[in-house]
């Protein structure tokens, strides 16, 4: 049987019953959604062995290739999987301790990433530092056996949930910028550690601020050489994309069906300026599955800002197209107290994808700066 | 054509934006009876302080841009439709000057049926259904355009329904009226929509400004790679073209009001409809762009100006309307031959 | 009799004859047309007191308001009055006299101005400063009662028309950007005077290199005090544009109609696609006209570079709409050598609208500055 | 799918490129009798090389990039949509090879009448007028798309009228044939067109990023206010915004390349069409702005790059046709219901 088959199999086998219930949920703008029983579907992910299918098979994994890890994504998306919840230690993480982690650092993490058991998140940015990520506050001092962990990380998604996190903290005084940074993994769940969520303009939550006042981790936890923080961060940032980008495509396609209902049923697809709009939307939607094919695993170093620059900006756009096929209905919103609809979440969350995970801004530095050649900022 | 506003204007302009900075609780009441606004431009003989639009204008435009959630646009929309020679609407305008009564426009869905006023012995009956009824959750008297004229309802006579808003500063209702008691307090519906119209353009020109003045403030003050932002060119540039948007919604609003009094109201309204709810549309999603990640946080205000500017870009006239509408103006023969200027 | 009554009664009597052969030709983009025509008919216009009418009566102006002065340019631009040729004269050279030169200059060059006796063009821009005004290298000398005027300016309109240029140059060796700079009046037709043309992507020209090799001028022939040049010449810059503004779009009506027309015989005003768009195209004109009748003459400092920012983006629009209504025959010219339909030359021209006469980085720039505060650069 | 070039495409590549920055004259014949460019796709039977429609693209992109006033994509277009199972075809197809004929194209205006093809004993006789044929002034051949297949016409047999082009650098002809003799080269006139628009999509992917090429040179060369243009952060991100479309551009119009043996050919090459002519006009668009003044000089290449987009994006269909066409494919059920995906 080829993979494909096999993966959509077994999805329509498991996604029944109590998992029934979570089809389209969870994801971007919605990590709210059915938390603990999304968690307990990423258990039976993992005990399928669809976690970490593309690590090597010497850490555990299937050892796949690009297009057999894109396969799953698209037949995930295409069964309406829900969005992941171990995803930043599948994605983020254990690349990064496959790269610069030591044989320990794997045996101890990457087993229960790939069953599930523990869920990681992200701390990089800080409160005032906006995208510049080398502006790192949060200090960290070795004390014995351990380090000690104090300062504030931002727009940390799933903190809430997450069992691990891996800060970046300065680690020599007084160092600056790029230098003095280590790679540390803190566990959440102590005394020193404060997750408060970020409400967002939907009214939902998905992002944190995560609070470090003395947390404690192994001295064992960190990743490279103390210092060497930068590297082992920058190293594996490139992961946070690409692979996933043609399910998420399949998602696009769904959200744009649902708009040609809409504006089929409220009889505005015989209007050709609604039609062409919407075959605009299409053939952005088209262009963004042409870049993926032929930049997946090219090495080429501006495709991953191309990617988001580009379906970022066509998502948004795609945001607004949902409330205008409304029209004014699109202005009152589902139910008290706050409850939206489909087309005013993806009208509003778009408006972050623009943002998080490296701003449009951050992303037109990175390609001039390869293009041009570096500038002094940005 | 003078634009200016003159000395007494821009006081009144000084002085609503001095009690909207208090963030004073009752705000409303202080705004009837300190300020009067609701009476700017009722005539004197009906207790009013009988301004011009322009004043009323300078009030909505401030209190957008403080997204203040008091029913003042649709009570000024309200008395600046109904004729004061109508004895009911010289009755309506007196309380609305006297800040007793809140009011707000009612227009039937565009697509479903009109609203019918039909003659019952001295009164009238009204008939149909109103949405997106702006304020409808405060207002006491729906002053509702029919095909037969502008009739003035009590709104406990209509089946409401108050809906909750994407813009949570302003609500939205639907009424139902059945053969509810009506008063005729104008001859026609006409001039009713493009006096919302304009004021909601007003109204986003200050939702604009605002928005992108938070913006600016942020850039000033917000260092990024070792730099205020607002050093960055990129960042400029886009501020410069969010001026630029934001300088042509004030002069299609502003010229708007200036000619309420011509013929060319209905077609200056709508245009000003569009370029101003547009403009408002993108400089308020540009500024959660340039505030980066506190830009989409509920705390913030940028999402509230963003959803205020959604708001008044799909009511009373979607730009895909506007533009049908004013097809004719821009295309007036069929033949396409037109005359120069 | 009304001043409109008595300008439009002018034109329709004096419009005739040889110079109906003017009407509609010159103007940006057009100013290779029929000059020597179009030269005669300046001084028709100077010989009726057309010229000067906002300058002060003291100078032998008609001391005319804003408003006035608008009458006669939307009046001239309703009767398809040419593009002028003495406007550079009137309304760059005269205000700058006015405001800082002295009574025997004024005496001078106000008076064959007026009656378009002599013609100017200005020296302002140099090769490889592009936007940089202050990136001057042009230098004059003083030699006895004369300047030597030596160096290279760029983008000089009707230069080859010209009887004087008025030239920054740098008087003092060595001064850096904005000082040392003075406001020179210079003789074209000297010997060490060439003009050369730039021919631009449409073919034709009306843009000029002009080559200074010591070219001589009176001693007097400074305007300001040596050393003051820049504040001279800023001082006046904004008089560039502004009144012109109505009466120009009274010419991008035009166009406008002539699309429309175009749209209509195609079949096109049928499809609510184009009819949107054309709608959109007038919509934006008229947020022109309200953008002038709010700010003109309000002496708001950004209104200039708002207002041009916005005519020259809708411009360009416009020039490609004007294409696309065509279609596949807008890809074909209409003769040889390389002659082209009013379509693509507006098409064509429009792409200089964004970049001459201050491009639209340098009025974003300006702005900017206004709205945030200076910075270091731009 | 694999979007990656072989060491020897990539050879292709830089040989055309090695010759195009040549400007040797004659190009055309080193094109043809060096390279043998009109032969890469042509079966080896037939005298060509056999190779795929990627070598052809490679050739096309690059002589787009240069602007060479060659008549190769004309040539390999017609080439491509020959089928050599015809007696007729394979003869044209060898004279192509050789690189003793020049072809081209030939459709009739969308809006008029079809060109026909009548039996006439053994041959055939075609009838119509054929419009915007590209390199029209050099073909000797013209394939013509009738409504009963695609036939090999001599342009000696056609009334030719070679018009002035706004792009300089591409002859079009309009081709009136009045029973011209013809040969029957393809059951149909099916795939034509989508090769010429996905050959047109690739040459704008060659004409954008030698636009943007230019672009960057100077920014990196000239100094404006003290500092170089490239440090310029306003025009750093719009060189990332151009970046973007051509990147765009080149997957669209690749793809478009990688599926011509598929049924997703024809949506493919329209879809890759209105992407990469509407990118490449931008670009070069935008190039003659951040090239400032010297951009819109006739010295300067930027208006013929620009040029070149221009007629690319309005031959063959324009955006506002394209979109129509592909209104099927992205809305496949009049009920609005698709399945996902």
């Amino acid at each position: 049987m080829d993979f494909r088959t096999r993966v959509r199999d077994w999805l329509s086998a498991n996604l029944t019953g109590e998992f029934a219930a979570l089809a389209g949920t969870g994801g971007p703008g919605r990590e709210h959604e059915n938390v603990e029983l999304r968690a307990r579907w990423e258990k039976a992910l993992g005990a399928a062995g669809w976690i970490g299918l593309g690590w090597p098979a010497s850490h555990g994994g299937a050892g796949a290739d690009v297009a057999t890890q894109v396969a799953f994504f698209e037949e995930y998306a295409r069964a309406g999987g829900p969005g992941r919840l171990s995803h930043i230690g599948e994605y983020l993480l254990a690349p990064t301790l496959i790269a610069y982690g030591t044989k320990d650092q794997c045996d101890r993490f990457l087993p229960p990433i790939a069953r599930a058991e523990e869920f990681w998140c992200q701390g990089y940015s800080e409160p005032g530092a906006g995208s510049d990520l080398a502006a790192v506050q949060t200090r960290a001092e070795r004390d014995g056996d351990v380090w000690r962990v104090t300062g504030q990380k931002v727009w940390t998604s799933l903190a809430h949930l997450a069992d691990w996190c891996f800060v970046l903290a300065r680690t020599e005084p007084g160092s600056k910028r790029h230098t003095g940074l280590s790679y540390l993994l803190v566990p959440m769940r102590q005394p020193g550690v404060e997750v408060r969520p970020i409400v967002q303009l939907t009214g939902t939550s998905e992002f944190n601020e995560v609070f470090f006042d003395g947390a404690v981790t192994a001295a064992s936890n960190i990743v490279g050489a103390p210092g060497e923080g930068w590297r082992v961060a920058t190293g594996t940032l490139a992961f946070e994309r690409g692979i996933a980008t043609l399910g998420q495509q399949i998602g696009f396609a769904r959200e744009l069906d649902e708009i040609v209902t809409v504006a089929h049923d409220r009889g505005l697809l015989d209007d050709p300026a609604w039609s062409d709009r919407i075959v605009d939307a299409w053939v952005g939607l088209q262009a963004l599955r042409h870049q993926a094919l032929r930049t997946l695993g090219s090495g080429d170093g501006v495709a991953p800002s191309v990617a988001k620059l580009m379906w970022a900006t066509w998502h948004r756009r795609l945001g607004e197209l949902a409330m205008d096929v409304h029209g004014a209905a699109a202005t009152l919103a589902d139910g008290e107290p706050y409850e939206l609809s489909a087309a005013q979440r993806l009208f509003l969350f778009t408006r972050a994808d623009t943002i998080y995970g490296g701003s449009n801004e951050i992303q037109r530095n990175i390609i001039a700066n390869h293009v041009l050649g570096r500038s002094r900022r940005g | 054509m003078d634009f200016a506003f003159t000395d007494e204007q821009e006081d009144l302009r000084a002085t609503v934006r001095r009690l909207l900075a208090k963030s004073d609780v009752p705000l409303w009441t202080k705004m009837v009876d300190e300020l009067g606004l609701t009476a700017l431009a009722i005539p004197e003989e009906h207790g009013g302080f009988g301004a011009s639009l322009v004043e009323v204008a300078i009030a909505v435009e401030e209190t957008g841009a403080a997204l203040a959630p008091v029913p003042l646009l649709a009570t000024v929309t309200a008395a600046a439709a109904v004729d004061p020679s109508t004895p009911a609407g010289a009755a309506l305008l007196s309380g609305l000057a006297a800040g007793s009564t809140v009011a707000a426009l009612a227009f039937p869905d565009p697509a479903g049926p009109a609203l019918t006023a039909t003659r019952d012995g001295d009164a009238y009956l009204v008939d149909g259904t109103a949405v997106h009824v702006l304020n409808g959750a405060d207002a006491d008297i729906a002053v509702v355009a029919t095909d037969s004229g502008l009739f003035a309802v009590p709104v406990a006579h209509a089946k409401r329904t108050v809906h909750p808003t994407l813009d949570q500063t302003r609500s939205q209702a639907t009424l139902v009226f059945e053969a509810a008691p009506a008063e005729r307090v104008g001859p026609s519906a006409g001039p009713a929509l493009s006096l919302l119209r304009a004021a909601l353009a007003v109204e986003s020109v200050g939702v604009a400004r605002a928005a992108l003045a938070a913006a600016v403030a942020h850039l000033r003050t917000r260092e990024q790679f070792g730099a205020p932002l607002a050093t960055f060119q990129a960042l400029r540039h886009r501020v410069a073209d969010l001026t630029v948007h934001v300088e042509a919604a004030t002069s299609s609003a502003w010229y708007a009001v200036r000619v309420a009094d011509t013929d060319e109201f209905d077609t200056a309204a709508t245009i000003a409809k569009l370029v101003a709810t547009d403009a408002a549309f993108e400089v308020t999603g540009e500024c959660i762009q340039l505030l980066g990640g506190i830009g989409f946080t509920w705390e913030h205000d940028a999402h509230r100006y963003f959803k205020r500017a959604t708001a008044n870009r799909l009511l009373a006239g979607t730009p895909a309307d506007l533009r049908r509408e004013l097809t004719p103006a821009a295309l007036p023969r069929s033949t396409g031959v037109r005359g120069g200027g």
